[in-house]
């Protein structure tokens, strides 16, 4: 039981309680919060894995700006606790045990992959930022680009979306 | 114990370092606050406290006796969870930034052990320090949400979408000192200011990055919700903003959260862009080590001599008692060269942390505060802009004549 | 600059002509039409003139004179087709007569067509089919030669229908059409055989192969490649130029306006299957059979021809069939191995069957559109240069000396009798010229003696124009000293025409069977006799139509049986509708379209269609709107791909039975 | 030491997580956050596999997959807002036009 192990299971702990609670929590707030720690997990788990510059990433874009949307229009539109419809007998009936299935077989696939998944690895934290942003703008750049450019498409789509049509 | 005490030397360093760091850090808030009633109240001409204490240096005990002290009314139809969770994040998060901050270059040797000054030196310092102020928005929307009420709601709404609008402009305008640096480590970014000696404080970064050092420092106020951006606490709107439902301690921890951000904020300023512990002279000029002392014992004079002629008798017991340890302290200084050299750091790190927390209050004294619409549209229309405006003009530049 | 070199002109102006008339001339007068047909045509002519003049200046060491070569057409494989123009003697004739035939049928059709709709239509078509008739008889490869016989034969589809509204006009054009096709499926055939013999279709290269002695009796025999590919070529000739069993679209092709039945019907279209025949004569004569095939089949049809015009009362029906049986002697020269015979008499039957049309034209044209002899009758005085030119084409054609029509029918007989076992041949040709001079008289009484059958009232009997007499007085003297080139081989001379057509045709193999003298004496005879003939029927015909004009009636009373079937044309209309038309028609309604259109394609896609709209009636509920079995469904998908991958190892065998 | 093995599962158990979320909630904003539960699971993946073979270009994915979440982020959510504006309701089960 070496501490990172200790350190794993404490996060994934969390990651996957954080998620539960995500499903058992009825208000979209308390989800929203659920998902942050989730996600702060994740950036603790990345840390762990010594990926520190992905680590920050996940906690600013993911933490600071995508769930604080996420608050913000849950404020905006002041939704209230979640009412439990059941429209849909498909997904009252085949949803749950479907995904069960769906995680069992990933969760197997997994478990029977090859020995080079059973090891462990030496988290490599050197020049770990300096390669991904190499790799990022030298072999990556195209697809950089094109990301920023959809990145510009959903701005003006979210505007477009969410203004007020003047009248 | 002395034994348990070597065992686990390091743990135990830590958490001395950050009881040390706490116990500063809000002591520094209580007096800022005295600090800045002080001066404002200078400013429009009023005494400003001077009941409690000889020049009111106790009010800040006053006050946080206060705050432990008042009933703490949770308001009806709360969410409970998120009502409590709200103060405590914003506390939390603010005081953790601080932990990242380096206070000084060369480590105290105590105990034959080295021991940095500073908690976390985190190679991506600066990265942790954004994503902690990321986290930081949740404090305040969460309160203005879960308090039930519509005033914190509106001041929730406004605060969140004000930070998350200024945040992108915050990081932006570091990326040119990031460039120059060419790391996150602030020790690194401190010394990349430091490549000649000679120059002094024209080797800081404030020069070459003075669009960086603008965008940063508004940013960084709006990030803090401080005037002239406080409007999330808006008081004539908003009666006091997100934290209008709450009482006594955690009302407190909003209010020290905010501090404790004006001084994490200050010393990124002072690291980022005013070489951090670096002297502004050159470094040859070895007479100016002699400056803190120069500063301290007149300082420490002036307050035996005032305290002599102080009205109360409290005053003139306590103040002379200040003041002569002051003058000591600076006598110190010169009586041991490796205590000296060892101060010059902190000290010059210390002193533009001040200056800087004095430009936040000379603000809060005299600038008025935005409408919520101007406040956006500069946010996006001006101070982004202008920001990537800078990140691009450094790469070019250091592309073209490396401009290190 | 040297015509030689740039031989495309030739051909090319007709083509400018017929596009600007075409595209343009709908907006514009008839004169700007008239003068660019005109133009196109009469310029090529010169050129011609001029090719011809280069042509005979040449010095005889660049003689033959070599293909040109302009560009390549298909070149697919040891396969080439080029655009390749070629001139020798034998074309010169034929360029002659075309060019200088088409151009003055042109100036008459001026005239003609004059209040015609569809003026500049008219010509835009008359010029394309001077470009493709050009273009046929100056192709230096069987391929290019198939593509001006194939574009003739479209342009008399489109002139025989010019007048489109007339149902008769219309289904006269397809029947041509359709019953070329057969003769054309032929040709395409005979053009691969060869193709897969020699591996070349150029002229030069193939007849130079084809004459190596090498080829055994296996390639010459009965049914041997060469006798199969001359028969086949043979029966695209019979389907172009009208000969039995295929000639039943000639005389219903005179529902087109006279000019074009004088221009494609009589003086060159019709005529380029004794072109082909000719011009592959070197395929023929190696090969006795095709050879016979074709003596007999001309001859047959040259006699059979004849006798459906006897009691004929169509004036232009009456031409068409002397035009066919005309054909047939040119097909029986051919045979005999007289091909300058046959080409002497084509170029002479051009000449006075063209002038014989176009005056036709002109009695219609004074009628107002009236063709029935019956109702004509004592026209002689009205119309006098008309019945001029008429009669001197009549005597032409039966033969009188010393008119054209005269010497080439006389070499034919002669060659024809010549050859051994070819006395059947010369009895039946000698009797088709009987018949031949007595129908023509026959037509010329009933048309212009004799008291006038028509009232007076109605019809204003006019002279035409001298756009439409000019060409007639030209191809009229054409017509009378046409044949005087040959002249000279009646009093021991040489033939001119047959000398100058040496060097690219065998002469006539007959000539050498007897001595000069015997064969000259035999030369007066035959002719004295055929003149004989030809007087006789003269004298048939007079003795009939003028003496007691009630004769033949009661001779056709008396006859009834027989004049019947020759009216009907021994229906071989009627034959082959029974024979061929109807089973086609049967088979094609009640098998292709009542049972594989109807009820397997059309039941097929239909079913397929309402197939589709039942299953998508019964997927369609799965879409429930609902977002949330949407996901289910995704998820669903996700399922059986994660599946297919894990148990990947166990499916891979039955992937690999399905692939 | 922690093997590839036990992110991997983790990531996939999150996964799981995130589509009984989606199968489960009714909210379309929670919805939403349970897709980006999963783009989370899956960048872990990510991470764990450039971790395991250093290779850096599964965290350059992982910066991309952010990125791509950030912009789907933005535009869903003004489709939320817009519902909500037009339906009176955030249940995904009282929209259901989304058919013939």
């Amino acid at each position: 039981m070496t501490p990172q192990l200790a350190v794993f299971f404490v996060l994934a702990a969390l990651a996957v309680l954080g998620a539960l609670n995500l499903i058992i929590q009825r208000h979209p707030i308390h989800s929203a919060l659920s998902l942050i720690v989730v996600m702060i997990a994740l950036a603790g788990l990345y840390l762990l894995m010594g990926s520190e510059f992905v680590a920050a990433v996940q906690i600013i874009v993911y933490g600071g700006a995508i769930m604080v949307l996420f608050v913000f229009v849950i404020m905006l539109l002041n939704a209230g606790v979640e009412e439990r419809t059941n429209i849909s007998k498909l997904a009252g009936i085949a949803g749950i045990p479907l995904a069960v299935a769906l995680l069992g077989f990933l969760a197997a696939a997994i478990a029977r992959s090859n020995e080079s998944a059973q090891a462990g690895f030496e988290s490599s934290t050197l020049a770990n930022t300096k390669e991904i942003s190499t790799m990022l703008f030298k072999d990556f750049v195209y697809p950089f680009e094109l990301t920023s450019f959809l990145i510009l498409v959903a701005i003006l789509g979210a505007i477009v979306l969410a203004q007020r049509e003047k009248s | 114990m002395i034994s348990f005490l070597n065992a686990n030397a390091t743990i135990i360093i830590y958490l001395v370092k950050i009881a040390l760091l706490l116990f500063i850090v809000l002591t520094v808030n209580a007096y800022l606050t005295w600090f800045e009633r002080k001066v404002v109240a200078h400013m429009q001409s009023r005494w400003g406290p001077h009941r409690v204490g000889p020049h009111g240096l106790l009010q800040p005990l006053a006050d946080g006796a206060k705050f432990l002290l008042k009933e703490d009314p949770t308001p009806a139809g709360v969410d409970k969870f998120t009502y409590f969770l709200a103060p405590l994040m914003a506390l939390a998060l603010a005081l953790t930034s601080i932990a990242i901050i380096p206070f000084g270059p060369q480590p105290l040797h105590l105990f034959g052990r080295d021991i940095t000054l500073g908690i976390a030196d985190l190679n991506i310092g600066i990265l942790a320090l954004f994503a902690i102020t990321a986290l930081s928005v949740y404090g305040v929307a969460l309160a203005g949400w879960s308090s039930n009420s519509k005033y914190p709601l509106l001041g929730g709404l406004r605060s969140s979408a004000q930070m998350v609008s200024y945040e992108l402009s915050l990081t932006m305008s570091v990326v040119g000192v990031l460039l120059l640096a060419g790391s996150f480590n602030l020790r690194d970014i401190i010394n990349a200011q430091a490549h000649h000696p000679e120059r002094g404080i024209f080797g800081w970064n404030v020069w070459p990055q003075i669009l960086g050092f603008f965008c940063f420092f508004v940013a960084a106020v709006a990030e803090t919700n401080r005037v002239p951006f406080d409007l999330p606490e808006a008081e004539s709107e908003l009666v006091a903003g997100f934290h209008t439902e709450y009482a006594s301690f955690k009302f407190a921890m909003f209010f020290i959260a905010e501090y404790t951000s004006m001084i994490t904020v200050s010393c990124l300023c002072t690291i980022m862009f005013f070489g951090g512990w670096l002297s502004p002279f050159p470094a040859s000029w070895t007479f100016t080590h002699y400056l803190p002392s120069v500063i301290l014992i007149p300082f420490g004079l002036w307050v035996i001599w005032d305290g002599i002629r102080y009205e109360t008798i409290f005053g003139r017991i306590i103040l002379p008692g200040v003041g002569s340890a002051i003058t000591a302290m600076g006598a110190v200084l010169i009586a041991f060269p490796t205590v000296n050299e060892f101060i010059q750091g902190p000290f010059w790190l210390l002193a533009k942390i001040f200056v800087f927390l004095f430009v936040y209050v000379w603000m809060r004294g005299t600038l008025p505060r935005f409408r919520y619409d101007q406040l956006m549209s500069f946010g996006w229309k001006l101070l982004l802009p202008v920001s990537i405006a800078n990140v691009v003009i450094t790469a070019f530049a250091i592309l073209m004549w490396g401009a290190r | 600059m040297p015509i030689l070199d740039h031989l495309w002109i030739i051909p090319l102006l007709p083509l400018l002509g017929s596009a600007l008339n075409g595209l343009l001339g709908g907006k514009w007068p008839n004169k700007i039409v008239n003068s660019v047909a005109l133009g196109a045509t009469g310029l090529s002519f010169l050129f011609a003139l001029e090719a011809v003049r280069e042509f005979l200046t040449l010095s005889p060491d660049k003689l033959p004179f070599a293909p040109q070569h302009y560009f390549d057409w298909i070149v697919a494989g040891s396969f080439r087709a080029g655009f390749d123009l070629q001139i020798d003697q034998l074309t010169i004739v034929m360029l002659m007569v075309v060019t200088g035939v088409g151009f003055l049928i042109h100036i008459y059709a001026t005239g003609y067509m004059a209040h015609e709709s569809g003026y500049y239509r008219f010509f835009s078509y008359l010029n394309l089919f001077m470009f493709f008739m050009l273009v046929l008889v100056m192709a230096a490869n069987y391929v290019l030669l198939f593509v001006g016989w194939e574009g003739v034969g479209l342009c008399s589809y489109l002139l025989i229908g010019f007048y489109f509204l007339k149902k008769s006009a219309s289904d006269a054009g397809k029947k041509a059409f359709i019953v070329n096709r057969i003769g054309d499926f032929g040709f395409m055939l005979g053009m691969f055989l060869l193709f897969r013999t020699f591996h070349t279709l150029d002229f030069t290269t193939l007849f130079a192969a084809a004459s190596n002695p090498a080829w055994g009796h296996e390639a010459w025999g009965q049914f041997g490649t060469f006798t199969i590919a001359c028969l086949l070529l043979f029966m695209g000739a019979t389907g172009k130029s009208a000969q039995l069993p295929l000639y039943v679209w000639l005389p219903d092709a005179m529902e087109g306006p006279t000019p074009v039945s004088a221009l494609i019907h009589a003086a060159t279209m019709v005529t380029a299957g004794v072109y082909v025949v000719a011009r592959s004569h070197i395929l023929f004569v190696h090969s006795e059979t095709a050879m016979v095939v074709v003596a007999v089949v001309g001859c047959a049809t040259a006699f059979f021809a004849a006798t459906i015009g006897l009691v004929q009362t169509d004036i232009k029906r009456v031409l068409a069939y002397s035009t066919v049986s005309q054909l047939g002697y040119m097909f029986l020269a051919c045979g005999v191995g007289a091909f300058s015979a046959g080409i002497f008499h084509l170029m002479t039957h051009a000449f006075f069957k063209a002038l014989l049309f176009l005056a036709a034209g002109s009695v219609i044209h004074a009628m107002g559109g009236e063709q029935d002899m019956r109702k004509m009758g004592g026209l002689s005085k009205k119309i006098k240069y008309t019945y001029r030119t008429m009669l001197i084409a009549t005597l032409a054609i039966a033969g009188i000396p010393p008119l054209a029509g005269f010497f080439s029918k006389d070499a034919i007989l002669l060659s024809a009798f010549q050859i051994e076992g070819g006395h059947p041949l010369y009895a039946i040709g000698l009797l088709t010229a009987l018949l031949t001079s007595f129908y023509m008289f026959r037509l010329i009484f009933l048309t212009f003696h004799g008291k006038p059958r028509y009232d007076e009232h109605h019809v204003h009997v006019h002279e035409s124009p001298w756009s439409m007499l000019g060409p007639l007085v030209a191809l009229a003297v054409l017509s009378v000293i046409g044949g005087w080139i040959a002249a000279p081989a009646l009093w021991g001379g040489t033939d001119y025409f047959a000398s100058f057509l040496a060097p690219v045709l065998a002469a006539p193999q007959g000539a050498e069977a007897l001595n000069e003298a015997a064969a000259h004496q035999l030369e007066i005879i035959l002719a004295i006799v055929a003149v004989a003939s030809a007087l006789l029927g003269w004298g048939v015909a007079y003795w009939l139509y003028m003496r007691q004009p009630d004769k033949p009636e009661r001779i056709a009373q008396s006859t009834r049986p027989v004049y019947n079937t020759l009216l009907n044309k021994y229906y071989v209309d009627e034959f082959y509708s029974a024979l061929i038309i109807k089973p086609l028609m049967w088979i094609s309604t009640n098998i292709f379209w009542k049972f594989v259109d109807v009820a397997a394609i059309d039941g097929t896609v239909n079913g397929i269609a309402s197939g589709a709209t039942s299953v998508g009636d019964i997927v369609r509920h799965t879409q429930s709107g609902n977002t949330r079995s949407y996901a289910v469904w995704v998820i669903i998908g996700a399922l059986v791909v994660i599946a297919v991958i894990f148990f990947w190892p166990a499916l891979r065998p039955v992937v690999g039975m399905v692939r | 030491m922690v093997p590839t093995s036990y992110y991997l599962i983790l990531s996939a158990v999150l996964f799981g997580l995130g589509v009984v979320a989606f199968v489960f909630k009714r909210n379309v904003i929670t919805i939403f956050m349970s897709i980006e539960l999963m783009l989370n699971a899956v960048n872990l993946a990510f991470v764990a596999f450039s971790q395991a073979r250093h290779q850096s270009d599964g965290q350059v994915f992982v910066l991309f997959v952010i990125v791509v979440a950030a912009a789907e982020a933005a535009v869903g959510l003004g489709i939320i807002i817009l519902m909500a504006r037009n339906r009176q309701s955030l249940n995904v089960e009282r929209v259901d036009l989304l058919k013939l």
